[in-house]
Protein backbone atom coordinates (compact mmCIF):
# COMPACT_ATOMS: atom_id res chain seq x y z
CA UNK A 1 0.00 0.00 0.00
CA UNK A 2 0.86 3.23 -0.48
CA UNK A 3 -0.09 6.44 1.41
CA UNK A 4 -1.26 9.32 -0.56
CA UNK A 5 -1.04 13.21 1.30
CA UNK A 6 -2.30 16.28 -0.43
CA UNK A 7 -1.36 19.78 1.02
CA UNK A 8 -2.48 23.26 1.10
CA UNK A 9 -4.63 24.54 -3.12
CA UNK A 10 -4.09 20.85 -3.73
CA UNK A 11 -6.06 19.60 -0.68
CA UNK A 12 -8.57 21.97 -1.04
CA UNK A 13 -8.95 21.25 -5.23
CA UNK A 14 -9.07 17.89 -4.32
CA UNK A 15 -11.49 18.06 -1.79
CA UNK A 16 -8.77 15.55 0.20
CA UNK A 17 -6.08 15.07 2.63
CA UNK A 18 -5.06 11.64 2.46
CA UNK A 19 -5.78 8.34 0.98
CA UNK A 20 -4.05 4.88 0.32
CA UNK A 21 -4.38 3.00 -2.79
CA UNK A 22 -2.62 -0.20 -3.18
CA UNK A 23 0.82 -0.22 -5.34
CA UNK A 24 0.11 -1.39 -8.92
CA UNK A 25 3.58 -2.97 -9.19
CA UNK A 26 6.52 -2.84 -7.60
CA UNK A 27 9.23 -0.67 -9.75
CA UNK A 28 6.62 1.85 -10.99
CA UNK A 29 7.42 5.65 -11.12
CA UNK A 30 6.06 8.65 -9.72
CA UNK A 31 4.57 9.11 -13.41
CA UNK A 32 2.95 5.92 -13.47
CA UNK A 33 1.78 6.06 -10.22
CA UNK A 34 -0.02 9.52 -11.02
CA UNK A 35 -1.67 7.95 -14.12
CA UNK A 36 -2.83 4.72 -12.11
CA UNK A 37 -4.54 7.45 -9.31
CA UNK A 38 -6.45 9.45 -12.10
CA UNK A 39 -7.83 6.07 -13.56
CA UNK A 40 -8.43 4.93 -10.14
CA UNK A 41 -9.86 8.61 -8.29
CA UNK A 42 -11.38 10.19 -11.55
CA UNK A 43 -10.51 12.84 -13.95
CA UNK A 44 -9.98 15.53 -10.54
CA UNK A 45 -6.30 13.62 -10.03
CA UNK A 46 -5.39 15.21 -13.32
CA UNK A 47 -4.04 18.13 -11.84
CA UNK A 48 -1.71 15.61 -10.02
CA UNK A 49 0.44 15.60 -13.65
CA UNK A 50 1.54 19.32 -14.18
CA UNK A 51 5.09 19.15 -12.83
CA UNK A 52 5.44 22.52 -12.34
CA UNK A 53 2.70 23.53 -9.97
CA UNK A 54 2.97 20.30 -8.05
CA UNK A 55 5.61 19.05 -6.26
CA UNK A 56 6.13 15.30 -5.08
CA UNK A 57 7.71 14.06 -1.88
CA UNK A 58 8.30 10.40 -0.91
CA UNK A 59 8.84 9.98 2.18
CA UNK A 60 9.20 13.33 3.08
CA UNK A 61 11.84 13.82 0.67
CA UNK A 62 11.18 15.65 -2.35
CA UNK A 63 11.81 13.54 -5.60
CA UNK A 64 11.25 14.15 -9.65
CA UNK A 65 8.59 11.79 -11.48
CA UNK A 66 11.25 9.30 -12.70
CA UNK A 67 11.46 7.92 -9.14
CA UNK A 68 10.89 4.65 -8.82
CA UNK A 69 8.79 2.86 -6.04
CA UNK A 70 8.31 -0.39 -4.38
CA UNK A 71 5.38 -0.43 -2.07
CA UNK A 72 5.29 0.94 1.59
CA UNK A 73 6.08 4.87 1.04
CA UNK A 74 4.59 8.27 2.40
CA UNK A 75 3.46 9.95 -0.92
CA UNK A 76 2.67 13.59 -0.96
CA UNK A 77 1.53 16.08 -3.61
CA UNK A 78 1.52 19.64 -3.09
CA UNK A 79 2.26 22.75 -4.48
CA UNK A 80 5.50 25.02 -4.44
CA UNK A 81 6.45 26.00 -1.37
CA UNK A 82 5.49 29.62 0.11
CA UNK A 83 6.81 30.25 3.65
CA UNK A 84 9.15 31.72 5.64
CA UNK B 1 17.97 23.70 16.19
CA UNK B 2 14.86 23.80 14.82
CA UNK B 3 10.99 24.84 16.39
CA UNK B 4 7.95 24.62 14.74
CA UNK B 5 5.19 26.10 16.39
CA UNK B 6 1.90 28.21 16.42
CA UNK B 7 2.51 30.07 19.37
CA UNK B 8 4.77 33.33 18.88
CA UNK B 9 8.18 33.51 19.65
CA UNK B 10 10.72 35.75 21.61
CA UNK B 11 13.85 37.09 19.82
CA UNK B 12 15.87 37.94 22.66
CA UNK B 13 15.39 34.76 24.09
CA UNK B 14 16.73 33.26 20.79
CA UNK B 15 19.38 34.94 20.71
CA UNK B 16 20.60 34.96 23.98
CA UNK B 17 20.60 31.37 23.65
CA UNK B 18 22.91 32.05 21.22
CA UNK B 19 25.47 33.64 22.66
CA UNK B 20 25.38 31.38 25.67
CA UNK B 21 25.79 28.31 22.95
CA UNK B 22 28.48 30.28 21.57
CA UNK B 23 30.53 32.39 23.94
CA UNK B 24 33.57 32.76 21.67
CA UNK B 25 31.04 33.94 18.28
CA UNK B 26 32.43 36.97 16.86
CA UNK B 27 29.09 38.31 16.16
CA UNK B 28 25.06 36.77 15.13
CA UNK B 29 23.42 37.68 12.38
CA UNK B 30 19.52 36.97 12.38
CA UNK B 31 16.22 37.52 10.08
CA UNK B 32 12.89 37.88 11.49
CA UNK B 33 10.13 37.84 9.15
CA UNK B 34 6.36 39.67 9.49
CA UNK B 35 3.02 39.33 8.56
CA UNK B 36 2.59 43.03 6.96
CA UNK B 37 -0.20 45.21 7.83
CA UNK B 38 -0.81 46.55 4.32
CA UNK B 39 -1.94 45.31 1.42
CA UNK B 40 0.60 44.85 -1.53
CA UNK B 41 -1.03 47.62 -4.64
CA UNK B 42 -2.11 44.51 -6.35
CA UNK B 43 -4.68 43.75 -2.97
CA UNK B 44 -5.95 47.34 -3.09
CA UNK B 45 -8.88 46.42 -4.75
CA UNK B 46 -10.07 44.49 -1.35
CA UNK B 47 -9.89 47.32 0.90
CA UNK B 48 -8.90 47.86 3.96
CA UNK B 49 -9.98 44.81 6.17
CA UNK B 50 -6.38 43.72 8.03
CA UNK B 51 -4.81 40.93 6.47
CA UNK B 52 -4.35 37.66 8.43
CA UNK B 53 -2.27 34.66 7.52
CA UNK B 54 -2.90 30.88 7.92
CA UNK B 55 -0.19 28.82 7.63
CA UNK B 56 -0.70 25.18 6.89
CA UNK B 57 2.83 22.59 6.79
CA UNK B 58 3.76 19.02 6.03
CA UNK B 59 4.29 17.40 9.54
CA UNK B 60 7.58 15.31 9.73
CA UNK B 61 8.63 16.75 6.36
CA UNK B 62 8.90 20.43 7.94
CA UNK B 63 11.44 19.20 10.72
CA UNK B 64 13.58 17.37 8.14
CA UNK B 65 13.59 19.46 5.74
CA UNK B 66 14.89 22.47 7.72
CA UNK B 67 17.33 20.62 9.88
CA UNK B 68 18.71 19.48 5.78
CA UNK B 69 18.69 23.07 5.20
CA UNK B 70 20.74 23.98 8.62
CA UNK B 71 23.12 20.96 7.78
CA UNK B 72 24.27 22.47 4.86
CA UNK B 73 24.57 25.65 6.19
CA UNK B 74 27.12 24.32 8.45
CA UNK B 75 28.69 22.36 5.60
CA UNK B 76 29.81 25.73 3.87
CA UNK B 77 30.44 28.41 6.76
CA UNK B 78 31.37 28.85 10.04
CA UNK B 79 28.26 28.30 12.00
CA UNK B 80 28.95 28.29 15.94
CA UNK B 81 25.49 28.16 17.03
CA UNK B 82 21.82 28.36 14.76
CA UNK B 83 18.30 28.86 15.64
CA UNK B 84 15.36 28.59 13.58
CA UNK B 85 11.46 29.29 14.64
CA UNK B 86 9.01 28.78 12.20
CA UNK B 87 5.15 29.03 13.31
CA UNK B 88 2.34 27.36 11.76
CA UNK B 89 -1.43 28.08 11.92
CA UNK B 90 -3.13 31.64 12.27
CA UNK B 91 -1.37 34.58 12.36
CA UNK B 92 -2.72 38.20 12.75
CA UNK B 93 -1.29 41.17 10.72
CA UNK B 94 2.31 41.97 12.53
CA UNK B 95 3.15 38.91 14.00
CA UNK B 96 6.36 37.03 13.18
CA UNK B 97 6.57 34.24 11.17
CA UNK B 98 10.03 32.96 10.99
CA UNK B 99 13.15 33.45 13.05
CA UNK B 100 16.74 32.42 11.75
CA UNK B 101 20.07 32.95 13.93
CA UNK B 102 23.15 32.13 13.32
CA UNK B 103 26.47 32.97 15.68
CA UNK B 104 29.86 32.83 13.98
CA UNK B 105 33.45 33.80 14.11
CA UNK B 106 33.03 35.91 11.63
CA UNK B 107 30.07 38.35 10.61
CA UNK B 108 30.48 37.15 6.60
CA UNK B 109 29.81 33.93 7.54
CA UNK B 110 26.59 34.83 9.96
CA UNK B 111 25.30 36.65 7.28
CA UNK B 112 25.52 34.19 4.17
CA UNK B 113 24.55 31.28 6.60
CA UNK B 114 21.26 32.91 7.70
CA UNK B 115 20.68 34.45 4.51
CA UNK B 116 21.09 30.97 2.60
CA UNK B 117 19.02 29.04 5.34
CA UNK B 118 16.09 31.82 4.63
CA UNK B 119 16.56 31.03 0.80
CA UNK B 120 15.78 27.64 1.29
CA UNK B 121 13.31 27.70 3.97
CA UNK B 122 11.60 29.82 1.30
CA UNK B 123 11.82 27.23 -1.43
CA UNK B 124 12.52 24.09 0.08
CA UNK B 125 10.05 23.57 3.50
CA UNK B 126 7.21 22.50 3.13
CA UNK B 127 5.27 25.88 4.52
CA UNK B 128 2.11 27.07 2.44
CA UNK B 129 0.55 30.97 2.97
CA UNK B 130 -3.08 31.28 3.04
CA UNK B 131 -3.81 34.74 2.58
CA UNK B 132 -7.40 36.37 4.42
CA UNK B 133 -8.24 39.76 3.40
CA UNK B 134 -12.14 39.95 5.06
CA UNK B 135 -14.59 37.47 3.76
CA UNK B 136 -11.93 36.37 1.09
CA UNK B 137 -8.97 33.92 1.53
CA UNK B 138 -6.52 32.38 -0.77
CA UNK B 139 -3.66 30.30 -1.15
CA UNK B 140 -0.32 32.73 -1.55
CA UNK B 141 1.52 32.02 -5.06
CA UNK B 142 5.42 31.33 -4.91
CA UNK B 143 7.32 33.77 -6.40
CA UNK B 144 9.99 33.54 -8.98
CA UNK B 145 11.87 36.04 -7.29
CA UNK B 146 12.16 33.65 -4.04
CA UNK B 147 13.44 30.32 -6.75
CA UNK B 148 16.23 33.11 -8.03
CA UNK B 149 17.13 33.88 -4.71
CA UNK B 150 17.45 30.26 -3.55
CA UNK B 151 19.35 29.16 -6.90
CA UNK B 152 22.09 32.07 -6.59
CA UNK B 153 23.60 29.53 -3.74
CA UNK B 154 24.34 27.22 -6.05
CA UNK B 155 26.56 29.41 -7.87
CA UNK B 156 28.47 30.73 -4.25
CA UNK B 157 31.78 29.72 -3.90
CA UNK C 1 19.04 56.17 13.30
CA UNK C 2 22.44 56.28 15.05
CA UNK C 3 23.43 55.61 18.43
CA UNK C 4 27.09 56.13 19.79
CA UNK C 5 27.18 55.36 23.82
CA UNK C 6 29.68 53.75 26.33
CA UNK C 7 26.31 51.74 28.21
CA UNK C 8 25.16 48.70 26.83
CA UNK C 9 22.22 48.22 24.56
CA UNK C 10 18.69 45.96 24.82
CA UNK C 11 18.40 44.50 20.74
CA UNK C 12 14.92 43.82 21.74
CA UNK C 13 13.96 47.80 22.19
CA UNK C 14 15.90 47.95 19.14
CA UNK C 15 14.14 45.10 17.38
CA UNK C 16 10.54 46.49 18.47
CA UNK C 17 11.57 49.93 17.87
CA UNK C 18 11.92 48.67 14.04
CA UNK C 19 8.57 47.08 13.93
CA UNK C 20 6.95 49.97 15.24
CA UNK C 21 8.54 52.38 12.86
CA UNK C 22 8.24 50.10 9.83
CA UNK C 23 4.53 48.40 10.67
CA UNK C 24 4.34 47.18 6.47
CA UNK C 25 7.92 45.37 6.78
CA UNK C 26 8.07 42.42 5.11
CA UNK C 27 11.41 41.42 7.78
CA UNK C 28 13.87 42.52 9.69
CA UNK C 29 17.70 42.04 9.29
CA UNK C 30 20.25 41.97 12.05
CA UNK C 31 23.89 42.01 13.68
CA UNK C 32 25.29 42.38 16.80
CA UNK C 33 29.06 42.09 17.10
CA UNK C 34 30.51 40.44 20.04
CA UNK C 35 33.93 40.58 21.97
CA UNK C 36 35.00 37.33 22.00
CA UNK C 37 35.57 34.98 25.08
CA UNK C 38 38.74 33.38 23.80
CA UNK C 39 41.67 34.44 21.96
CA UNK C 40 42.79 33.71 18.15
CA UNK C 41 45.46 31.12 17.86
CA UNK C 42 48.14 33.84 17.45
CA UNK C 43 47.17 34.96 20.97
CA UNK C 44 47.57 31.79 22.93
CA UNK C 45 51.38 32.98 24.44
CA UNK C 46 49.36 35.52 26.41
CA UNK C 47 47.72 32.81 28.13
CA UNK C 48 44.19 32.44 29.40
CA UNK C 49 43.74 36.03 30.44
CA UNK C 50 40.09 36.70 29.86
CA UNK C 51 40.25 39.52 27.11
CA UNK C 52 38.85 42.88 27.14
CA UNK C 53 38.65 46.07 24.59
CA UNK C 54 38.69 49.52 24.88
CA UNK C 55 37.07 51.21 21.89
CA UNK C 56 38.04 54.67 21.19
CA UNK C 57 36.40 57.08 18.13
CA UNK C 58 36.86 60.63 17.25
CA UNK C 59 33.18 62.29 18.25
CA UNK C 60 31.48 64.70 15.77
CA UNK C 61 33.00 62.12 12.71
CA UNK C 62 31.88 59.17 14.34
CA UNK C 63 28.14 60.29 13.89
CA UNK C 64 28.71 61.76 10.26
CA UNK C 65 30.16 58.42 9.11
CA UNK C 66 27.28 56.28 10.57
CA UNK C 67 24.90 58.57 8.62
CA UNK C 68 26.48 58.29 5.53
CA UNK C 69 26.95 54.81 5.53
CA UNK C 70 23.05 54.73 6.72
CA UNK C 71 22.17 57.05 3.74
CA UNK C 72 24.15 55.22 1.09
CA UNK C 73 22.49 51.80 2.41
CA UNK C 74 18.78 54.06 1.96
CA UNK C 75 19.91 55.07 -1.50
CA UNK C 76 20.62 51.42 -2.63
CA UNK C 77 17.93 49.34 -0.74
CA UNK C 78 14.62 49.72 0.17
CA UNK C 79 15.26 50.38 3.91
CA UNK C 80 11.71 51.29 5.51
CA UNK C 81 13.34 51.55 9.02
CA UNK C 82 17.35 51.32 10.72
CA UNK C 83 19.08 51.29 13.89
CA UNK C 84 22.85 51.54 14.49
CA UNK C 85 24.32 51.87 17.90
CA UNK C 86 27.94 51.68 18.62
CA UNK C 87 29.66 51.57 21.61
CA UNK C 88 32.79 52.66 23.39
CA UNK C 89 35.08 53.02 26.10
CA UNK C 90 35.90 49.48 28.05
CA UNK C 91 33.94 46.44 27.09
CA UNK C 92 34.03 42.90 28.81
CA UNK C 93 34.82 39.80 27.19
CA UNK C 94 31.43 38.79 25.62
CA UNK C 95 30.27 42.14 25.50
CA UNK C 96 27.67 43.54 22.61
CA UNK C 97 30.15 46.26 20.70
CA UNK C 98 27.48 46.96 17.78
CA UNK C 99 24.27 46.49 16.28
CA UNK C 100 22.40 47.13 12.99
CA UNK C 101 19.11 46.65 12.01
CA UNK C 102 17.52 46.69 8.94
CA UNK C 103 13.42 46.74 8.06
CA UNK C 104 12.31 46.38 4.87
CA UNK C 105 9.56 44.95 2.30
CA UNK C 106 11.77 42.38 1.21
CA UNK C 107 14.36 40.60 2.99
CA UNK C 108 17.48 40.61 0.30
CA UNK C 109 17.04 44.34 0.87
CA UNK C 110 17.29 43.94 4.61
CA UNK C 111 20.29 41.74 4.71
CA UNK C 112 21.83 43.41 1.92
CA UNK C 113 21.59 46.93 3.84
CA UNK C 114 22.69 45.33 7.27
CA UNK C 115 25.35 43.85 5.69
CA UNK C 116 26.64 46.66 3.79
CA UNK C 117 26.42 48.95 6.76
CA UNK C 118 28.72 46.39 8.53
CA UNK C 119 31.40 46.29 6.46
CA UNK C 120 31.67 49.87 5.82
CA UNK C 121 31.23 50.59 9.32
CA UNK C 122 34.15 48.64 9.71
CA UNK C 123 36.25 50.32 7.55
CA UNK C 124 34.75 54.15 7.32
CA UNK C 125 33.86 54.58 11.00
CA UNK C 126 36.57 56.06 13.33
CA UNK C 127 36.58 53.24 15.82
CA UNK C 128 39.92 51.81 17.04
CA UNK C 129 40.20 48.81 18.79
CA UNK C 130 43.20 47.54 21.93
CA UNK C 131 43.11 44.56 22.99
CA UNK C 132 43.86 44.23 26.38
CA UNK C 133 45.20 40.92 28.14
CA UNK C 134 45.76 40.29 31.48
CA UNK C 135 49.02 42.64 31.47
CA UNK C 136 49.09 43.38 28.36
CA UNK C 137 47.40 46.11 25.80
CA UNK C 138 47.61 46.52 22.37
CA UNK C 139 46.15 47.93 19.11
CA UNK C 140 44.27 45.91 17.05
CA UNK C 141 45.32 46.06 13.44
CA UNK C 142 43.13 46.65 10.45
CA UNK C 143 42.83 43.22 8.29
CA UNK C 144 43.08 43.24 4.66
CA UNK C 145 39.33 40.88 4.37
CA UNK C 146 37.65 43.64 5.74
CA UNK C 147 38.55 45.85 3.11
CA UNK C 148 37.87 43.64 0.71
CA UNK C 149 34.19 42.96 1.91
CA UNK C 150 33.89 46.56 1.86
CA UNK C 151 35.12 46.92 -1.66
CA UNK C 152 33.10 44.29 -3.20
CA UNK C 153 29.84 46.59 -2.51
CA UNK C 154 31.21 48.81 -5.24
CA UNK C 155 30.93 46.19 -8.09
CA UNK C 156 27.83 44.74 -6.72
CA UNK C 157 24.32 46.10 -9.20
CA UNK D 1 45.44 78.09 12.54
CA UNK D 2 44.63 74.62 11.77
CA UNK D 3 43.69 72.15 14.90
CA UNK D 4 45.23 68.59 14.54
CA UNK D 5 43.98 65.37 16.10
CA UNK D 6 45.46 62.25 16.80
CA UNK D 7 43.55 59.51 17.12
CA UNK D 8 44.41 55.82 18.77
CA UNK D 9 47.83 54.23 18.37
CA UNK D 10 49.17 57.54 16.40
CA UNK D 11 47.87 59.20 19.38
CA UNK D 12 50.06 57.06 21.29
CA UNK D 13 53.56 56.95 19.39
CA UNK D 14 53.30 60.80 19.23
CA UNK D 15 52.10 61.05 22.58
CA UNK D 16 49.69 64.27 22.08
CA UNK D 17 46.06 64.18 21.52
CA UNK D 18 45.49 67.77 20.08
CA UNK D 19 47.68 70.70 18.75
CA UNK D 20 47.30 73.89 16.71
CA UNK D 21 49.57 75.16 14.19
CA UNK D 22 49.52 78.19 11.77
CA UNK D 23 48.85 77.50 8.26
CA UNK D 24 51.85 78.28 6.36
CA UNK D 25 50.14 79.31 3.40
CA UNK D 26 47.05 79.13 1.86
CA UNK D 27 46.00 76.72 -0.72
CA UNK D 28 48.73 74.16 0.72
CA UNK D 29 47.87 70.30 0.60
CA UNK D 30 47.76 67.57 2.62
CA UNK D 31 50.78 66.21 2.36
CA UNK D 32 52.47 69.48 2.55
CA UNK D 33 50.76 70.82 5.66
CA UNK D 34 52.74 67.26 7.34
CA UNK D 35 55.98 68.23 5.49
CA UNK D 36 55.74 71.41 7.86
CA UNK D 37 54.34 69.85 10.80
CA UNK D 38 57.71 67.22 10.87
CA UNK D 39 59.82 70.65 10.57
CA UNK D 40 57.77 72.25 13.06
CA UNK D 41 57.44 69.43 15.96
CA UNK D 42 60.39 67.23 15.16
CA UNK D 43 61.08 63.81 13.19
CA UNK D 44 58.76 61.70 15.51
CA UNK D 45 56.00 63.40 13.07
CA UNK D 46 57.61 61.45 10.38
CA UNK D 47 55.31 58.65 10.60
CA UNK D 48 51.94 60.95 9.18
CA UNK D 49 54.24 60.79 5.71
CA UNK D 50 52.99 56.86 5.43
CA UNK D 51 49.73 57.54 3.50
CA UNK D 52 48.89 53.18 3.44
CA UNK D 53 49.00 53.49 7.51
CA UNK D 54 48.02 57.00 8.43
CA UNK D 55 44.30 58.21 7.22
CA UNK D 56 43.84 61.94 7.27
CA UNK D 57 39.85 63.33 7.39
CA UNK D 58 39.81 67.22 6.66
CA UNK D 59 36.77 68.94 8.83
CA UNK D 60 35.88 64.84 9.62
CA UNK D 61 35.57 63.90 6.12
CA UNK D 62 38.58 61.62 4.83
CA UNK D 63 40.68 63.38 2.35
CA UNK D 64 43.64 61.95 -0.23
CA UNK D 65 46.94 63.68 0.52
CA UNK D 66 46.36 66.21 -2.57
CA UNK D 67 43.32 67.62 -0.60
CA UNK D 68 43.94 71.82 -0.30
CA UNK D 69 43.72 73.60 2.78
CA UNK D 70 42.31 77.04 3.00
CA UNK D 71 42.59 77.76 6.95
CA UNK D 72 40.96 77.05 9.87
CA UNK D 73 39.94 73.77 9.00
CA UNK D 74 40.25 70.39 11.56
CA UNK D 75 42.51 67.73 10.45
CA UNK D 76 42.42 64.49 11.87
CA UNK D 77 45.60 61.61 11.70
CA UNK D 78 44.53 58.11 12.84
CA UNK D 79 45.05 54.45 11.76
CA UNK D 80 43.10 52.55 9.43
CA UNK D 81 39.49 51.98 11.67
CA UNK D 82 38.71 48.61 13.13
CA UNK D 83 35.73 49.13 14.96
CA UNK D 84 32.68 47.23 14.45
Amino acid sequence: MLTLHYFASLRETLGVDQETVALPAAGISVAELIKHVVVLHGASREVLQDASRVLVAVDQTIVERDHVLQGGEEIAFFPPMTGG
Amino acid sequence: MIQVQNEDFDIAALYQALRLEAPNAGGIASFTGLVREFYEPQDEKQGDAVRSLYLEHYPGMTEKALADIEAQARGRWDVLACRVVHRVGELGAGEQIVYVGVASTHRGDAFAAAEFIMDYLKTRAPFWKKQRCGEQSEWIESRASDEQARARWEKAP
